[in-house]
């Protein structure tokens, strides 16, 4: 995929990055265009949580230059969900104030804070206490303190590492939804990690699918399915089509 | 009320110790009196006044000396921390004064703060400060990672980090460095009270019952020397109990 | 009135101090005498050095000696306080049990020792003089003032070089057993009616440049003081229950040191001093050989 | 080689201070010699054997003590650890002698140990051994549940779990104990060095020193046992990145 | 469902917990036969890992009883996947000693073990160096590892806590099958806690759904299948009638 440079969001070059002399990125390119939302699709292992954290700026590269529309990863605003998210979380604050925290930081006002943090409760149709420590709460709901403390901000891109791996079967679904509509709403520049390749089909502007280390992209698959989408686009042929063919490539490349 | 019940035993426990100790005459009685008597001896002191009032003042002292220690320990034990190679330079300075003698020290705080209250207050908050930054640094070098990149990614800048993230993760050792600095604060306090110009403290009592021969009224002294720790301790003991309400989930 | 600052070592030694303030002396002089109490003979010197104090009220002479001879003039003695037999300090006691009846019956005795490199090396000397030597017919060991009762009546030691008044409680509390005071005098400057002069009252140099007139003012005071301590020891006495650590009951009888003003010292006495620092030089408690003229003042 | 440098940079960054303090006469060279002086008469003393033979003594004195209270402090703090409940119990004990100063325990062990080697090291393993044994019993207690949880499904049993969990958690902390006790044990045996009958090691040399004013020698000394005292950190800091790779993870 | 005694492996009786004031048990009765796999599907917080750590005796019960045929939870041998997996595994030791951990507790002899993690190594065909300490692993991979450990010592009783929530999209499916084989073959009675509603009826003799706190049981479901089953068994029509039984109970009582 070849996009102009005023498109592009997020452009990844010659990255390279090794664990203990064991390469799991050497020259890895990558151009994510603004708005889009990238969903990769890969094994386990093979370098995904790894990528999003060079991304973010947390974990040091070896080589190669990842900018965000030129800038730095410290110049602009993301937002983050850990893949572990129970140990990204602040057990000395209440889930409440840990949703808080990053509005805090960017300098919101108290009162838009507020209102923010009642906008989400009620989108996320949070039916738990937030004035609960995160030790207090059940693991999905402790990821879904986590998706909302990453939203808050509306930030310009957002990294999602397997965000709905406790969700339960109905929040999950409504989440989707929602995550449609805001991500594409506010123009927020996503990358999606996740295992669910439905799920990855539905949510994203395209999908990357990754082989096992050393890790190349496997397919690049646009899905240029009509938005939004519901539950009953999984029935429709154009995803269908997709779906096998992702299959077939995930057969051929990955479970070989 | 149950939460003294443990502490209470102890206590007990110790003195019965002691008793034992007497009655199976480990010592001559010269050397280790009855607890009994120790504890008449201090209460006639505590009676006239002027135990209290020694006590106290060695409760200012100490409470003077670990607010300082406090104040400079933990920030900059927490930035230290933060920046881990700063800390191995400055570690050799900390390491260094943290295995001198007080009493070695004595002289070179003396040249600096002269004769006076000051150089007791300082030589023990010089030495409660060591600990505790030394503790707090501990307490974040051993930070859990993730919690700190969270914060990180959620912009908050490296002082704003030591204050939301890095205090909190080592609040627990800080705790435990604070404990350590307020009794070798008190420790320090009493042995320069008995060294250095003292009218008063329980450092002055405990050299001054130790010249009269008072063997009673020096364990009594003691006693109380060691109970204030435990009360000091017991402080802490609450915050923690307060505080660290996440500490192991 | 004029300050001075004195450090003050609190032991019966600092005895005419609080007579000297007490009784009036020092204000009678123009003098507003104020005490640092320092429990340490190197700290006082320390506060002598860096100008805390100007006096030091019973500072240990060999101590003195020792910074006189790095530095001279830093510390000036104005009086002395002498021991012997009949002014007793320094002795040798036993544990009740313990057969010996003279110093030489201490062979094979385990012996403690009143801290310090200089007790610790009179009290080896003074047996050295009575012919026995450490490792072969004893051992001895320093240990603080405050456990040579309880060592003693423990059995853990045999025999104890120990000063006053330590030695008169072990005697009433039946732990000790006299063998002999003023070792320091009859056996080491070889004359038991020398004094042997451990302490006195001193001067810094500074002081006594800058303000002769306050210096000799003070020595006015304590020289009056000891003089009183001398002629009616009994009515000061009560001031050592005050101020200086001794029980009610012991300060009646408790021994005293003989307190001199150093322009009434004889040029024997003089000389008994000046063999005193001798000796300690031979033993390396003193660094190098001084004339004790040098740190001593008439005033 | 490049770990040293912190280290190396911290103790000359010191001795530039000590210099500067000398040259801006914050006092007088009698009472605060420059560092060269003091290295030249410390070098005199090696020179001739006797320091180093001071210098081993005292560090024979201190590993000794820091066994003792290794061994002592480091199993019993986790077993008291695991049991909070008894851990509060047997706590007014430990900060009451924590509060303690060291001399005041003197006389009673001298009573115990007799005078000689047996009472120094003796009280300084006591005294460390409390250091050790309520870091460790904090370490325990703040450690994370779930290992503990997953060990006891896996069929651990209690003192199992204790070897193979609590040890391990609480290990980071152990080792900021081990540290404080090892300091605590060199402090300890100086002090005794100095106070209680002594032919050899750093304390008596002080003191002798002391006495002498060779405050060259003095401070020299004190520099030696300081520096003794990191040496022996070190030790620890080195054990620590080689056995304690998980922490913050 | 009724069970005579002999069958029963689990019997639960008049279960309590609350959190805090609020109930999240309130006499909860549940038995499961011997060698059954029970899968518990139900929302976010309804009170899924607090049943199970309950039976797994780690979280003391404000009430009732939880026995295994008579026996306490101590008497028996226990496997245990936590949600929380990443903070379960020791990480003072390396992977493969993770997984001998069990068996040396139960004091299998040494060759014993290394056949065993072989054979488990080959079984899940682990591509990565066992040899690694857990925070060198990926999610996945320490989930894969906790997976392993639990299984090592053929437990008399299984509990699964979501324990293919960060697996990939391949090894989810190697692992269906796996246990599916594993668990019959051995007859391990387990409950297996997923947000999965097809994994749930594929892997599981009975399906408990459970409501929102205060939780009680929306539907009890008994799934009779044939074994083995294949991925294909997704679109018999048993499967299809079941799931949409299931979703429907679902709408009705959780979703609503
Ligand atoms: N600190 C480390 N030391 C050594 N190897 C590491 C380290 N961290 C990660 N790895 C290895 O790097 C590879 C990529 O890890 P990463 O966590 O990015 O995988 P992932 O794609 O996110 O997998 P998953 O889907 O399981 O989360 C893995 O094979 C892992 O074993
Ligand atoms: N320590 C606690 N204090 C207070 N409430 C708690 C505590 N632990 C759990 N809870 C509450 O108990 C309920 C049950 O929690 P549990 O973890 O069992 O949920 P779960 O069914 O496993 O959910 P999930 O699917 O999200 O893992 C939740 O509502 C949670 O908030
Ligand atoms: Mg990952
Ligand atoms: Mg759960």
């Amino acid at each position: 995929m070849s996009l102009t440079p005023r498109e592009t969001a997020i452009t990844i070059r010659g990255l390279r990055k090794a664990f203990g002399g064991q390469p799991v990125y050497s020259g890895f390119d990558l151009d994510v265009r603004r708005g889009d939302i990238l969903a990769i699709f890969g094994p386990n292992g093979c370098g995904k949580s790894t990528l999003i954290n060079m991304a973010a700026g947390l974990l040091p590269r070896d080589g190669g230059e990842i900018l965000y529309d030129g800038r730095e990863v410290s110049e602009i605003r993301v937002g983050y969900v850990f893949q572990n998210y129970r140990e990204a979380l602040f057990p000395w604050r209440r889930a409440a104030e840990n949703i808080r925290y990053p509005m805090r930081r960017m300098g919101l006002p108290a009162a838009q804070v507020e209102q923010r943090l009642q906008g989400l409760a009620e989108r996320f149709r949070v039916r738990f206490d937030l004035n609960r420590y995160p030790y207090e709460l059940s693991g999905g709901q402790q990821q879904l303190v986590s998706i909302m403390r990453a939203l808050a901000v509306e930030p310009e891109v957002l990294f999602l590492d397997e965000p709905f791996s406790a969700l339960d079967f109905e929040t999950t679904l409504s989440l989707r939804d929602l995550l449609q509509r805001v991500l594409k709403e506010l123009g927020i520049t996503t990358i999606l990690v996740s295992h669910d390749l439905e799920e990855s089909i539905i949510l994203a502007d395209r999908l990357l699918m990754l082989t096992r280390r050393p890790t190349t992209v496997a397919d690049d698959v646009p899905i240029d399915l009509p938005w939004p989408r519901q539950a009953e686009a999984l029935a429709s042929p154009g995803f269908v089509a997709l779906k096998a063919r992702c299959l077939d490539v995930f057969q051929k490349a990955v479970a070989a | 009320m149950r939460a003294l019940t443990g502490p209470a035993l102890g206590a007990l426990g110790f003195v019965l110790l002691w008793q034992l100790a007497v009655l199976l005459r480990v010592a001559d009685p010269i050397l280790l009196p009855p607890p009994a008597e120790a504890f008449a001896e201090t209460w006639r002191g505590f009676a006239d006044g002027t135990l209290a009032h020694d006590t106290w003042r060695t409760v200012q002292r100490t409470g003077l000396a670990f607010l300082i220690a406090s104040a400079i320990g933990v920030p900059l034990g927490v930035a230290l921390g933060a920046q881990e190679k700063l800390y191995r330079g400055v570690e050799f300075v900390v390491d260094f004064f943290r295995s001198t003698p007080a009493s070695a020290l004595f002289p070179l705080f003396l040249i600096l703060f002269g004769p006076g209250e000051g150089t007791k207050v300082a030589v023990a908050a010089f030495g409660a400060a060591l600990v505790i930054l030394f503790n707090a640094a501990y307490g974040v070098i051993n930070a859990r990672r993730t919690r700190v990149l969270a914060a990180r990614i959620m912009g908050a800048s490296g002082p704003r980090i030591l204050v939301d993230v890095l205090i909190w993760e080592a609040l627990p050792q800080i705790l435990v460095g604070m404990r350590s600095g307020i009794s070798l604060a008190l420790v320090i306090v009493v042995v320069a009270e008995m060294f250095i110009g003292s009218t008063d403290g329980l450092g002055h009592r405990v050299i001054n019952a130790q010249m009269l021969f008072e063997s009673g009224l020096m364990y009594g002294v003691i006693f109380v020397a060691g109970a204030l720790g435990y009360a000091l301790n017991l402080l802490f003991i609450l915050l923690e109990k307060r505080f660290v309400h996440w500490s192991g989930r | 009135a004029d300050r001075v600052r004195v450090a003050v070592f609190n032991v019966s030694s600092a005895l005419p101090y609080y007579v000297a303030a007490e009784r009036g002396f020092f204000a009678a002089e123009g003098i507003e005498a104020s005490a640092t109490p320092l429990q340490a003979a190197p700290l006082i010197v320390q506060a002598m050095v860096a100008g805390d104090v100007e006096a030091a009220s019973n500072l240990v002479t060999l101590e003195g000696a020792n910074i006189n001879s790095r530095r001279a003039n830093t510390a000036v003695y104005i009086s002395l306080n002498g021991q012997n037999a009949q002014y007793q300090m320094e002795q040798f006691v036993v544990r009740p049990g313990y057969p010996a009846q003279s110093l030489r019956d201490l062979k094979g005795a385990r012996i403690l020792s009143a801290p310090g490199p200089a007790n610790l090396s009179a009290a080896k000397a003074v047996l050295a003089a009575v012919g026995l030597q450490e490792g072969r017919d004893y051992s001895i060991q320093e240990q603080q003032m405050g456990v040579h009762v309880g060592a003693l009546a423990a059995g853990t030691f045999d025999a104890a070089y120990t000063l006053e008044p330590v030695a008169t409680i072990a005697e009433r509390a039946g732990a000790a057993r006299r063998l002999e005071a003023g070792v320091i005098a009859t056996h080491l400057l070889g004359r038991p009616e020398a004094q042997a002069f451990a302490a006195g009252a001193a001067l810094t140099g500074k002081f006594l440049q800058e303000k002769p007139d306050v210096a000799r003012r003070f020595a006015n005071a304590w020289s009056k003081a000891c003089a009183l301590i001398t002629s009616d020891a009994a009515s000061v006495r009560p001031l050592l229950v005050q101020h200086m650590q001794t029980s009610a009951e012991l300060a009646p009888t408790v021994p005293l040191v003989a307190f001199r003003m150093v322009r009434d010292l004889s040029p024997q006495d003089i000389a008994d001093f000046q063999k005193f620092v001798d000796l300690a030089v031979a033993q390396g408690v003193v660094r190098s050989a001084i004339p004790v003229g040098s740190f001593l003042r008439a005033l």
